[in-house]
């Protein structure tokens, strides 16, 4: 299970905890499964997050590879100049 | 509003136009004489990006009126390289990566010809207070300055 | 895939080739937004508000369309209703709707036969507005007494009990800051501020709009993204985005200015009044300034714990941000995830908030949100490495971060290069210059993430063998160029062999504007691949002619060559060979690639800035400046540096000069470059480089993106000169004169 | 709007008499058309004055002063080896306007009439005691040159009437004038602060002097009290600070977007020793 980092505005909806497991391959996944467990968290992920995988900062790919290990930081969407 | 019958000569070339006695040369260059090399960055005279030469005179086209320009010598960026060959300038901010986007290059190449027209040994200082109204977001004009002492260079050497 | 190894073997990259398209600019001849025409085209004005927050009573455009020659006029009840979120919020930026929001905000435009009767015709539309308290300032805007901007607005991130204004809200970190703290020597804490400032490119926005009754559209605009401009166009008059065809034109800067749309929608909806007529519309330069999209004002809370030796036990900020009267626009989401990523800290905890002003809709400004909080942190830094008279860069190096360092966002850093950089800023001749009286020297280091994001790249083989590239991201600073080189290494041909043209959106898949210093990454990465598919394309051919299998065939020096003595004994087929003969081998070959780009690497980079000061006026001289960046890859070394120069310039204007300023009436009062002080050539010395090549593992040429990074250091390296050479620390942006003065003479007083 | 091209100053100001509407002149027109391009003016007459004869010309007067007319443009100043010989101050202050295209066009007049106190040329013009010839429908008549600015944007001039040339006095022997102004950036900006002395020396001993400031006023201010204090010294540092402090004493600026009264009042001082420092120099015939 992929351990997502939630930052600490997000938690309370997420009964308080700071990380979460979710079963996913994909960040798409990831996503939904973490508006599933979670609802309150939906309207946060459908206004738009970025998401770090083990590392590497993915700005807006739902499609980029989870692995059963990753560690996943959720932040805000980027932007760039 | 009557307009205005001006004739006057851009880069060598005889040219008429009618204009609204409120547009400026610069308007009238762009708009009546499709020379769009020459930009407006501000319409104030404050960024350079509109000079030419009046009658020899560096100025900011923005702030001359199109009927102004009756019976003028007017030189454009279109007029600088003559003949198919570039001013040891224009090859020079090539060489030297003196522009990114681009958009204060013609105020710039004209400007920084008319001052190594009148002074063509400039020192750094001379070229960065002379082009002082040539607003440059880009580069933080460093290597505007080098092209410009390169040019120059060049320039006093086939001298 | 370890790319520690790559060496500067390379046969292209890291050369100087003149640029593809300099001919055209330094004749005049390069065509940008403003110098599109066509036939029976018709120019449009805009009717701005004067007012910073005021209820829209009434629009009257009679007179104006009375006048012989106007054509069309549009307002807000022109455009479709029903929209949501950020669609909305760019409609209700593009015209206002109920209450116009920020001094400059567009209220109605109008299409007519001359530029200067579209003007006469602007200023014959009324508008009755009842003017509404209004709030400028992000601290004043979150008083109790603050006049609401919008009811409702806040999105989910915001606490209860909060002023209505906040609408959003962040917190994360990590580690025990109490602990951290408690375990410091000295704990140091401090408030700034930074005023907003402007991207200032010199090109004024500009857009030629046309649009049938049928609903299908053709723009052409100066934009740093096409597809971006053709999604909220689409969005904003609520047509198919497929019906709208955008071809950018050359642009004259960008710097995040122009990711988004301000007044390009006006042209079509006006075109299609007038009966399909083409519109043109192009700001003013107070149009720009008033109206446009620049970033945000900061307001900041810093606190650091630092041990004698100074190491930093644990950090905290508290962020306030106001990105204008429109939600989410502000950087505090970049900013907070920016403020410690330079340093390896055990505990750090980060919160923020955003906060609605009569500002106009604030837009990415180069690395969004990170000079402002490396103004707050690498200052705060500053201060303490003094009191504790460490070497600022001893300090920053003890506490770098690198490979393998817990972010302070989070995730672990892959190979990164700001010790590197921390390194050759050390052992630069100019760090070891000494100084004189009312002199003073500063140093900071500063970080962008970078990006890689949606990219849709094609290229083609011709006839004569020479290449054609297609990619979406418009070239600001010369990346045609170093996706040329890259391209031309791949396929082992020569430079002056590729042509890279920035297509419309016709041409390609979508492809996000260049943001995010991702062009030469992101499209150079796809042209990359695309090479790659076409080169394995004419390998088949090759084989096929020679009647081997496709996998005997290899690539080299731009020809399909027998791969070892195996394949059998066939002299080398160039490219050139091959494209003759394409048409009769299969037809075209082209190769293309569509991604939305990984593997991006991390920006870092140290500033040294030299100072004088004039005591008796509080002007500062930049003396030298220096940069140093980490570029992974400098693929075309000279628009490497120019980056870095063009960033420090920015930064240094930011530091010293630049800011809004608006009146107690909520007007902007400085909307010429007169007032808005951008730095002239005068202002600045030659600006010294240094690129440091950490490359990236993540792109096949190891490259990082080097737009954003070099605009953040600046900030607080030119705050830690002038309090070396005054002794007074400002904490408030600019630094301008008068601040100055004041701040000497506060402390020749104290 | 209508573009007329008189070709005499009369001809000038029986066109401006008779106009009903919002009238300008045209000299170098680096006010007056950034004023039309921001829509503050629209005026219903503009009139051209660069096609009467006379108007790019300096020359000396009779006395060995200086007649300048009205389209003289600020590069055409800082050429005339003969005349910054004799009013450096004067034509620093002109050339200091705006960049290198605008010191193509701008003019002394222009600058004057444009009624802004933060006019860089206007110091310089006051403390050499220059003076202007106003030409009206019926006559013409001589007028110092801080007399004409009334108000920010406002002058004296009354309808019909325009400004036909710049006089300025003979310079005589060991005297200097210097301008200082600050700004924020080293170009392009509008003064904050400008500072204008003109002196002549008596032996080491300053005999006469005017000094000037503007951007601290709503007009130019002629400020006696500052060359009171200088007056008789040579200007050691005793006279400096009574100069200083007078500067500052009588500066009454608003704060603004370009400064804050506290910086302009402490600025004026320091600008006007300065350059009375330079202006002295330059009349002892050591400085540049």
């Amino acid at each position: 299970m992929a351990r997502v980092h939630l930052w600490s505005s997000l938690r309370r909806f997420a009964d308080g905890q700071e990380m979460v497991e979710v079963e996913a391959a994909t960040v798409g996944q990831m996503f939904d499964a973490l508006a599933r467990a979670y609802p309150g968290l939906a309207p946060a992920i459908a206004a738009g997050l970025s998401v770090a995988v083990d590392g590497e900062v993915i700005a807006n790919s739902r499609s980029a590879p989870v692995r059963p290990d990753s560690e996943v930081f959720l932040l805000q969407r980027l932007k760039g100049g | 509003m009557k307009k205005v019958h001006v004739t006057t000569n851009v880069n060598g070339d005889q040219v008429e136009f009618l204009a609204d006695p409120r547009e400026t040369l610069l308007d009238c260059l762009r708009n009546h004489l499709d020379l769009t090399g020459t930009k407006e960055g501000c319409g104030t005279g404050d960024c350079g990006a509109c000079s030419v030469t009046l009658d020899g005179t560096l100025v900011c086209s923005c702030l001359v009126l199109g009927v102004e320009a009756e019976g003028k010598k007017i030189e454009t960026i279109e007029g600088m390289a003559s003949d198919g060959e570039l001013h040891p300038l224009q090859r020079k901010f090539i060489e030297h990566a003196a522009l990114q986007c681009g958009f204060c290059t013609p105020g710039i190449l004209v400007a920084a010809k008319s001052l190594l027209d009148t002074n063509p040994d400039p020192s750094e200082s001379e070229i960065r207070f002379w082009l002082a109204g040539n607003l440059c977001r880009c580069t933080g004009y460093d290597k505007i300055v080098r092209a410009v002492q390169d040019a120059a260079a060049e320039m006093r050497g086939a001298a | 895939m370890a790319k520690d190894e790559i060496t500067k073997g390379y046969r292209l990259v890291g050369t100087r080739p003149n640029r593809p398209d300099g001919l055209d600019k330094v004749t005049g001849r390069a065509r940008y937004g403003a110098d599109f025409s066509l036939p029976g085209m018709l120019w449009a004005a805009v009717v701005r508000s004067p007012h910073a927050h005021a209820k829209i009573k009434r629009i009257d455009a009679s007179k104006a369309l009375a006048l012989d020659g106007v054509k069309a006029v549009v307002t807000r009840a022109d455009l479709p209703t029903g929209l949501e979120g950020e669609d909305l919020n760019l409609q209700e930026n593009t015209l206002a709707g109920e209450k116009a929001l920020y001094d400059g905000h567009a209220v109605a435009a109008v299409a007519a036969t001359s530029q200067l009767l579209a003007q006469d015709a602007a200023r014959l539309i009324e508008v009755e507005y009842e003017v509404l308290p209004h709030v400028t300032d992000v601290d004043e805007a979150m008083k109790p007494g603050a006049p609401v901007i919008r009811e409702g607005a806040a999105d989910y991130s915001v606490p209860e009990g909060m002023h209505p204004n906040v609408v959003r809200h962040m917190e994360f970190g990590h580690g025990d800051v109490e602990a951290g703290f408690a375990a410091a020597d000295i704990v140091r804490e401090g408030t700034y501020k930074t005023e907003a400032t402007h991207q200032g490119y010199i090109e004024p926005h500009a857009c030629v709009g046309q649009m049938g009754e049928d609903g299908r559209g053709e723009m052409w605009v100066c934009t740093q993204g096409h597809w971006y401009i053709r999604r909220m166009s689409a969005a904003v008059l609520g047509i198919e985005a497929a019906n709208l065809r955008v071809t950018p034109s050359e642009i004259g800067g960008g710097f995040g200015g122009k990711t988004t749309i301000f007044m390009e929608p006006l042209t079509l909806a006006l075109s299609k009044k007038a009966g399909g007529r083409p519109v043109k519309l192009v700001m003013s330069r107070a149009e720009v300034l008033r109206a446009t999209g620049p970033t945000a004002s900061a307001s900041m809370d810093v606190k650091i714990g630092m041990k004698k030796d100074g190491t930093v036990t644990a950090g905290q900020v508290m962020f306030r941000m106001q990105g204008g009267a429109f939600v989410g626009m502000s950087p505090i989401g970049e900013a907070l995830p920016c403020a410690f990523a330079c340093y390896d800290i055990p505990a750090l905890k980060h919160e923020a908030v955003e906060v609605l002003a009569n500002r106009p809709k604030a837009a990415a400004y180069r690395a969004p949100g990170s000079p402002m909080a490396a103004f707050a942190v690498e200052s705060l830094m500053d201060e303490m490495c003094r009191e504790l008279h460490l070497d600022p860069i001893e300090v920053r190096l003890k506490n770098a971060a690198k490979e393998g360092t817990k972010s302070s966002y989070g995730p672990i850093y892959n190979r990164i290069g700001l010790v590197e950089t921390l390194e050759a800023a050390k052992a630069h001749p100019n760090y070891a210059i000494r100084l004189g009286p009312n002199q003073g020297r500063g140093v900071a280091s500063g970080f962008w993430f970078n990006h890689g994001g949606e990219t849709s790249v094609s290229l083609a083989i011709g006839e004569d063998g020479t290449v054609q590239v297609s990619i979406g991201t418009p070239d600001i600073g010369g990346s045609r160029a170093s996706i040329a080189l890259m391209t031309a290494e791949t396929i082992g041909i020569p430079y002056e062999n590729v042509r890279v043209n920035v297509v419309e959106t016709g041409a390609l898949g979508v492809n996000e504007p260049t943001h995010g210093s991702r062009a030469t990454f992101a499209s150079g990465k796809a042209a990359v691949e695309a090479a790659r598919q076409a080169i394995a394309e004419m390998c088949r051919r090759a084989a096929a002619e020679w009647e081997i299998e496709p996998e005997a065939v290899e690539w080299k020096d731009g020809a399909a060559q027998p791969a070892g003595p195996n394949a059998g004994k066939f002299p080398p087929m160039t490219i050139a060979e091959i494209g003759a003969k394409m048409g009769g081998t299969g037809g075209p070959i082209s190769g293309h690639h569509e991604t939305n780009a990984g593997g991006v690497g991390a920006s870092f980079g140290t500033h040294v800035v030299d100072v004088e000061v004039d005591p008796e006026t509080g002007r500062t001289t930049v003396l030298r400046y220096l940069v140093v960046q980490d570029a992974g890859t400098a693929i075309h070394p000279a628009y490497v540096e120019g980056q870095y120069q063009g960033g420090a310039a920015q930064g240094i204007g930011w530091a010293l000069n630049e800011e809004y300023v608006y009146g107690s009436d909520g007007r902007l009062q400085n909307t010429v470059f007169l007032d808005y002080r951008i730095p002239v050539a005068s202002d600045l010395p030659m600006i010294d480089t240094v690129i440091v090549e950490v490359p990236n593992p993540g792109h096949p040429y190891g490259v990082r993106g080097v737009g954003e990074t070099g605009i953040t250091p600046p900030l607080p390296a030119l705050a830690a000169a002038i309090a070396e050479a005054t002794g007074a620390r400002l904490r408030s942006l600019p630094m301008s004169p008068p601040k100055v003065l004041a701040a000497i003479k506060a402390k020749r007083q104290a | 709007m209508r573009y007329h091209t008189p070709t005499s100053f009369q001809e000038a100001s029986r066109l401006a008499a008779a106009s009903g509407g919002l009238l300008r002149y045209l000299a170098g027109g680096t006010d007056v058309l950034v004023q039309m391009r921001a829509g503050m003016v629209q005026p219903d007459e503009l009139i051209d004055l660069k096609h009467i004869p006379g108007v790019f010309d300096i020359s000396r007067t009779a006395d060995g002063g200086w007649r300048i007319g009205v389209a003289v443009p600020g590069r055409a100043l800082g050429a005339h080896e003969a005349l910054c010989r004799d009013w450096p101050g004067v034509v620093e202050g002109m050339n200091l306007v705006g960049s290198t295209q605008v010191q193509g066009r701008a003019t002394l007049v222009g600058n004057l009439c444009n009624g802004s106190p933060a006019a860089d040329s206007v110091p310089g013009l006051v403390a050499a005691g220059a003076t202007v010839t106003v030409t009206g429908p019926d006559s013409s008549r001589e007028m110092p040159v801080e007399a004409i600015p009334t108000a920010p944007g406002r002058t004296a001039l009354k309808k019909g009437e325009l400004i036909s040339a710049v006089t300025l006095p003979p310079r005589g022997p060991r005297g200097g004038d210097a301008y200082l102004r600050f700004i924020p950036r080293t170009e392009m900006d509008i003064a904050v602060v400008g500072a204008a002395v003109n002196l002549t020396l008596d032996g080491d001993r300053i005999a006469t002097a005017r000094v000037a400031l503007g951007a601290v006023a709503p007009t130019v201010l002629l400020v006696e009290e500052a060359a009171k204090a200088i007056i008789g010294s040579t200007l050691d540092d005793a006279a400096l600070d009574r100069l200083a402090a007078a500067s500052s004493a009588a500066a009454k600026p608003i704060s603004d977007k370009r400064g804050t009264v506290e910086f302009r009042v402490d600025v004026a001082g320091v600008l006007a020793r300065r350059a009375a420092q330079i202006a002295y120099d330059r009349a002892k015939g050591t400085g540049k």
